[in-house]
């Protein structure tokens, strides 16, 4: 019941994307005859055939992907996680870090990679570091976001039976910042399949991103396959996404959206 | 920065913030007993040396930084070379080599980041707006452009490159690109979790949907709206860069993939110390007008 | 006055029912009510906690619907006189807009009304006077007492003048003298504007002090348990409560009380 | 068999400086010196782009096993747009890489151990293609026009094409950074683009423009040509690995040998590579073909593959040298070495 | 009673003034307030609305410091006793963690001094019971009403059966008579534990029923205007509230009300 009155909108949602990217992409081929029509905007079914003509592969290497993108998700939500926590204990750490995570983010992996591997001096390592690097940022922010804005009168009463401060932040400031935690999550979860497919283009023999790599470099022959490692990347990130979703209705049930309405509308 | 047991008493207030009300107990330096007659002032003296010590610590702890890189110490911790993290003042002398070739394309990369950013930002607002006034119907877009959020730039480039040129607009269709589902989906949150009361109340005026945004559901998404601003300052400064990686011919992003492919690293360093800086800048002017915009925030008083 | 009501019901309920789902059980927190308020009238609500006042004020304003039965509200759907803005409610927390100063939470149903800024500021300032916060326009919610939220939230009710006039426990978190003397602003107001009022309380004086008639409620489930007519003559003055009649009320209705 | 006595294995044994210069080395080093005879010596190889027919030698010798009858355990790193060879084996993650020789001539000149140890495409690859209609008869015809290039090291032969007729890539040409797509060109924002031609050029052709329609300009042809694809190994490994290098190019010399003999052969065992749907048989038969005009031109002594001759490495390190692309005149010693060439050819 | 305040004082407030800072101005909430309230003690807070009972309160919980004057503990200062783990609150609001259940809620204080589950679930039971909230132990917050969720609170300050137990107006959302069987639950409790008890209540009846004395407030600024000894007997029992004795306390109790 839950799950159709979702699913169906999104089936919906998706559909009329699709019949409305195949118009385009007829406009655009005969109406408008761009060139390039088809890498712009190839036909959907086209794209779709190639998608099931080489499921195999596909579903191979965006297994793979996924894969990759699970464990950069947990080690950078964990990371996300850890430094707003660091952030929220002390002001002077969050001024001492702070402005140099957000210096941290501007360093692209074609500059960070050599020094990463540097340090640690295992690809598969360093592959891992730089996925969890690029996802811990939106995590930590939304965490910390979370921590901070405890209610005042919440944090007063723990104050009164002078509970310790692990204790603070175990029964009140976590539990508290669980739903932001998960908006950090469900921005963090597309990203790590973002972050994976980045890091396979760093010399990894599988996954979506090195299919839609070589797909981009042998030419518009190939435009088809290219569309559909998207549409299996997209995919990917909707998953992850769902799957916070859920996993958030599972573990922070309280929260005023999730409450059945009880006739109220 | 009396004696004061900070670890215990710290958690209670939140933000040791301007404004607000001064004497919640906790981690605010707790006047002396003898000193209490003079106590009134207090709180001021306090705001003023804040902003001080707020930007003195990181500026040393950045000194000491750069201090033990000049001096190879994380070279030697880490067994690195200087082609792999090339020093401080080798990267400070191309900086000063190539000043204005570097701040020119400081400022175009920056432009296309904050374009980007506003237009992803505006696109992702609407988005929320879209699925909490219409949850049934609008859910789906959340769930799309968090689609979008997993396609890497590497893809995106060449389609936007197809789309809109070479050009700053491909650079800020990418970057509008990569912001929108941490807007869409922390202003939803924000204008979701509220609370029911609060709804109830407007309800009651039979308040229009339009009101109801405006006087509620939005001004409590602010908190989460300016997280996701402040996600996407950093990710659009990222996202140029990258998008310039593959098609521009200008631009921090350009220069630094050349020069790191040319082994230039100081060259491409100097473009990682301009980029970090805009981004810093860009990200603290987007905390500044939090600051203005949500003086009210739990997380402001005490 | 009790005979107004069979005239003109404003307010009807015709065997509400009220179940609230949850995870793991269901509760009926309303069985089979049936009541008629007239157009006008000032009722109270009266019961122990947990017995489903709010509840049944909720249903009355339409921000929750009946599981069964039916709500009417000048003969049309509870949802009808919701849309045409007939009613102020006042919650049992103050519920104001962290983000507004006092003077603009009192003003906020003004303003959803189009009211211009000049006209709504001078009805604040009237309004803060009214329930004794002169002075306080200008501070935000959270640097009030308790109380004195409760008093903003009595003040944005008053202050759009509605048709009908939903309180809960609008006075607990005051004391005495505040209550009395808000008491009697709230019976000047009323008889100024005419409003139908459902006012629920837990202090027995005070809804026999500001209604035309009681409605008590009993609990497991929620139901009404008697009516009891007020027959003190209007306008209702301090005096009023130390009379015999006016103890004699207080006796019966605690009576009424206790046989639940 | 093969590979019983390394001679590397006292001096590295000996020489802490090459154990603590890189970390990789270091611990390749021993494994080779401590490897019993058979137990195989493992070689990364990086390459400077993905999978494709370009590096067919590498696979065929690692499928034919020509590596490990060598005694060695290679695996091949594909390379990507965020990947620059020298980096990799100077860092450690690679023994040997694959790039232009110009690039390996930037990143030496910045200090990076590394040096070249076999030369294999004796022809630059490198071509500009227009389009008949832009009238690029000559390259003095570029001279306002839109030209691309992909930058990052691979643009050294245009600025001296673009020298040799008086043109200044600054002002005359509107050279623009072209991505790894030929979409630009395609799509008319570029009037000449750059291409292999063993690939860009065919993914031209391959989009339905012919020949005929096409002007080429040859960086050979203009006298501007560089030497692409090389061999070059981090020098600190090579100093203890010598006889491990010269069994890897022996054994891969072998394989492009395999490979321009047999090119279907060998574009079945690149395409075992590629993930399907990637590339096709075609693409790559085609690029093949192209590749072996580049190793083997017409008249080239096969045996003669490996070597890096003086001449044509000094050429392309004065265009270097004269465009910048260095500061230093390279210590062409430092730079390359036979060395390895000759004991690879010994045996 | 009053004689032990003079023996051991377990809360002595010295001179205490108490100014908030806000952005446009200052307000002195409290004005040079000094007391003693003994070990065992039963003292209410009266006063009418905004005149700094929650703040008092909330001085001597340590959660707030002094801008003036001196707070002591037990001999000790506010914060360590604070520390001591020796103070229950019963807030002004409810303030229950939105996702712990009821029994959770009620448990927290347990939990943070490390008592078992056993014992903890136990202890639950125990005062849902006592405060009638059997079978909602296993409800959300939001799911109760008002009253309801006011009662888990005190439940919560109750479980721990702190030292110092200080209660902001736990009552006032309740009806009369959980109201006046609370007031006996509560000092069944208190007698049994030996509490110190500060209680901030508008109900002039309740206080003289509960306290050994009443500490009477007023506003503009702050300060102690009147203490009040109520020498009615221990224990206090249901007709006491109907004894001459009771009703010239209350009148005594509003004259000095009156006067401010
Ligand atoms: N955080 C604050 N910032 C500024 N002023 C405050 C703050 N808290 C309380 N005050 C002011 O201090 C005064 C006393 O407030 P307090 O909450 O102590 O009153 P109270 O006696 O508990 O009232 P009530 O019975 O209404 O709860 C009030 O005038 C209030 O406006
Ligand atoms: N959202 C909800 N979900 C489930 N049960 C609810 C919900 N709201 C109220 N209830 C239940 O309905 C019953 C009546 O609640 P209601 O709030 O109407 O009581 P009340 O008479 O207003 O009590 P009080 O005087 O304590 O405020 C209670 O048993 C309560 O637990
Ligand atoms: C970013 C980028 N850089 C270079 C090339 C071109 N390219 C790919 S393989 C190859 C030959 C190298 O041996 C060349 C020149 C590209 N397409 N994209
Ligand atoms: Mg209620
Ligand atoms: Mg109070």
């Amino acid at each position: 019941m839950l799950v159709k009155g979702r699913l169906l909108p999104l089936l919906v949602w998706v559909a009329g994307l699709l019949i409305l990217w195949e118009g385009l992409s007829w406009a655009l081929l005969n109406v408008a005859h761009a060139p390039l029509a088809q890498s712009k905007l190839p036909y959907v079914h086209e794209v779709v055939s190639t998608l099931f003509q080489y499921g195999g592969t596909l579903l191979k290497e965006g297994a793979a992907t996924f894969g990759n993108a699970a464990i950069g998700f947990l080690l950078g939500a964990a990371a996300g996680v850890l430094l707003a926590v660091l952030m929220s204990v002390s002001k002077t750490i969050e001024q001492l870090t702070f402005p140099y995570a957000v210096a941290s983010q501007m360093i692209p992996i074609l500059g960070l990679a050599p020094i990463i591997y540097g340090i640690v001096r295992d690809e598969q390592v360093s592959r891992i570091i730089i996925s969890g690097y690029i996802t811990f940022f939106p995590v930590a922010l939304n965490m910390l976001r979370g921590l901070r804005s405890v209610d005042l009168s919440a944090l007063e009463l723990m104050h009164s039976y002078a509970a310790k401060p692990w204790a603070v932040y175990w029964k009140l400031r976590l539990p508290a910042a669980v739903p932001g935690l998960f908006s950090g999550l469900k921005i963090a979860a597309p990203l790590a399949v973002t972050g994976a497919i980045l890091v396979e283009l760093m010399g990894a023999q599988h996954g979506i991103g090195v299919i839609m790599l070589r797909n981009l470099y042998y030419g518009p022959s190939h435009t088809y396959m290219f569309w559909s490692t998207i549409l299996v990347g997209a995919f990917l990130g909707m998953a992850s996404y769902g799957l916070m979703s859920l996993i958030e209705r599972l573990v922070a049930p309280w929260q005023p959206e999730f409450r059945p309405k009880g006739g109220s509308r | 920065m009396e004696g004061n047991t900070a670890s215990e008493v710290s958690f209670v207030s939140p933000h040791g913030q301007e404004g607000g009300t001064r004497p919640t107990a906790g981690a605010e330096a707790k006047p002396a007993p003898a000193s209490a007659p003079a106590s009134s002032n207090k709180p001021r003296r306090r705001s003023r040396t804040a902003p001080v010590l707020r930007i003195l610590l990181p500026v040393l702890a950045g000194v000491l930084f750069l201090a033990l890189w000049e001096l190879q110490v994380f070279h030697k911790i880490f067994d690195l070379k200087k082609y792999q993290l090339p020093l401080p003042s080798a990267i400070w002398e191309a900086m000063g080599d190539n000043m204005s070739l570097l701040l020119s394309y400081t400022g175009y990369t920056l432009s296309e980041a904050v374009l980007g950013m506003l237009a992803g930002s505006l696109l992702g607002f609407i988005i929320a707006l879209v699925a909490t006034a219409w949850p049934r119907w609008g859910g789906g877009s959340l769930t799309l452009v968090a689609a979008l959020n997993a396609v890497p730039i590497v893809a995106l480039a060449p389609i936007m490159n197809l789309w809109f040129g070479d050009g700053l607009g491909s650079r800020i269709a990418i970057v509008t690109a990569t912001t929108m589902a941490a807007m869409a989906i922390n202003a939803y949150k924000g204008m979701a979790a509220i609370d029911p009361l609060a709804l109830d109340l407007m309800h009651s005026y039979a308040a229009p949907k339009s009101a109801v945004f405006r006087h509620l559901r939005i001004k409590s998404s602010l908190p989460y709206v300016f997280t996701a601003l402040k996600i996407n300052a950093t990710a659009s400064m990222i996202g140029a860069i990258v998008g310039e990686f593959f098609f521009s011919s200008r631009g921090l992003g350009y220069l630094l993939s050349n020069s790191i492919k040319v082994a230039k690293m100081p060259l491409g360093w100097s473009c990682i110390v301009l980029a970090a800086i805009a981004g810093v800048v860009f990200y603290l002017v987007v905390e500044r007008l939090e600051k203005v915009f949500i003086r009210w925030h739990p997380s402001r008083r005490a | 006055m009790s005979l107004i009501a069979t005239r003109v019901p404003e307010i009807q309920l015709e065997n509400v029912e009220m179940r609230y789902q949850t995870d793991t059980a269901e509760v009926l927190a309303l069985h089979q009510v049936s009541l008629d308020i007239a157009k006008g009238e000032f009722v109270s609500l009266l019961g122990p906690s947990g017995c489903g006042k709010t509840t049944l004020l909720r249903l009355m304003a339409d921000l929750i619907e009946p599981t069964g039965g039916r709500v009417t509200v000048a003969g049309k759907s509870a949802k009808e006189a919701r849309l045409a803005q007939k009613y102020g409610i006042v919650f049992q927390s103050p519920v104001l807009y962290d983000w507004r100063k006092v003077k603009d939470n009192i003003t906020l149903p003004l303003e959803l009304m189009g009211v211009k800024k000049a006209r709504r500021d001078e009805k604040a300032l009237e309004l803060l006077e009214l329930v004794g916060l002169k002075g306080f326009a200008d501070k935000y919610p959270w640097q009030l007492s308790g109380g004195m939220q409760q008093r903003v939230a009595i003040a944005r009710a008053l202050s759009m003048e509605p048709e009908i006039l939903l309180m809960d426990e609008p006075f607990s978190a005051l004391d005495e003298f505040t209550r009395e003397r808000l008491n009697e602003e709230l019976l000047a107001v009323w008889s100024k504007v005419g409003s139908t009022v459902v006012f629920v309380t837990h202090s027995v004086p005070e809804s026999i002090f500001l209604s035309d008639r009681v409605f008590v409620l009993s609990p497991h489930p929620g139901r009404l348990s008697a009516i009891v007519d007020i027959p003190l003559p209007r306008p209702r003055t301090a005096e009023m409560r130390n009379s015999p009649e006016f103890f004699d009320l207080i006796a019966g209705i605690r009576d009424s009380f206790e046989g639940v | 068999a093969c590979g019983g006595n390394n001679n590397g294995n006292s001096a590295s044994a000996s020489e802490p400086a090459a154990s603590s210069g890189s970390g990789t080395a270091a611990s390749a080093a021993p494994a080779a010196s401590e490897a019993p005879a058979g137990d195989p010596v493992p070689v990364k190889l990086q390459l400077k782009w993905v999978p494709q027919a370009q590096f067919a030698g590498y696979y065929v010798a690692l499928k034919k096993g020509y590596y490990k009858d060598e005694g060695l355990d290679v695996s091949i790193l594909p390379g990507g747009p965020d990947i620059v060879p020298e980096q990799q084996v100077a860092g450690g993650s690679a023994d040997i890489g694959v790039d232009w020789v110009a690039s390996l001539l930037t990143s030496q000149e910045q200090g990076m151990p590394l040096i070249q140890i076999a030369q294999i495409y004796q022809k630059s690859g490198l071509v500009l293609v227009s389009k008949k209609s832009a009238n690029i008869n000559s390259p003095a015809d570029l001279k306002g026009k839109r030209v691309g290039n992909w930058m990052g090291g691979n643009e050294f032969e245009l600025l001296a094409l673009f020298d040799k007729y008086k043109l200044d890539s600054n002002k005359d040409i509107k050279f623009t950074k072209q991505g790894f797509t030929m979409d630009q060109f395609l799509g008319g924002e570029l009037d000449a683009a750059s291409a292999m031609t063993y690939n860009e050029y065919q993914v031209v052709l391959e989009s339905g423009i012919k020949p005929e329609e096409l002007n080429v300009i040859d960086m050979n042809d203009e006298g501007v040509a560089m030497l692409e694809d090389n061999l070059f190994a981090n020098s600190e490994w090579l100093e203890a690995n010598k006889e491990t290098a010269a069994k890897f190019v022996r054994a891969s010399l072998k394989g492009w040998q395999d490979a321009i003999a047999n090119p279907s052969e060998a574009v079945d065992i690149v395409m075992e590579q590629a993930e399907s749907g990637s590339t096709t048989k075609d693409h790559q038969l085609k690029m093949m073909e192209e590749v072996a005009k580049l190793i083997k031109p017409e008249g080239f002594d096969l045996s003669k593959l490996g070597y890096t001759d003086d001449a044509a490495f000094k050429q392309t390190a004065d265009i270097a040298k004269k465009f910048g692309v260095i500061k230093e005149e390279p210590d062409l010693t430092k730079a390359y070495t036979n060395e390895i060439m000759d004991m690879a050819s010994k045996k």
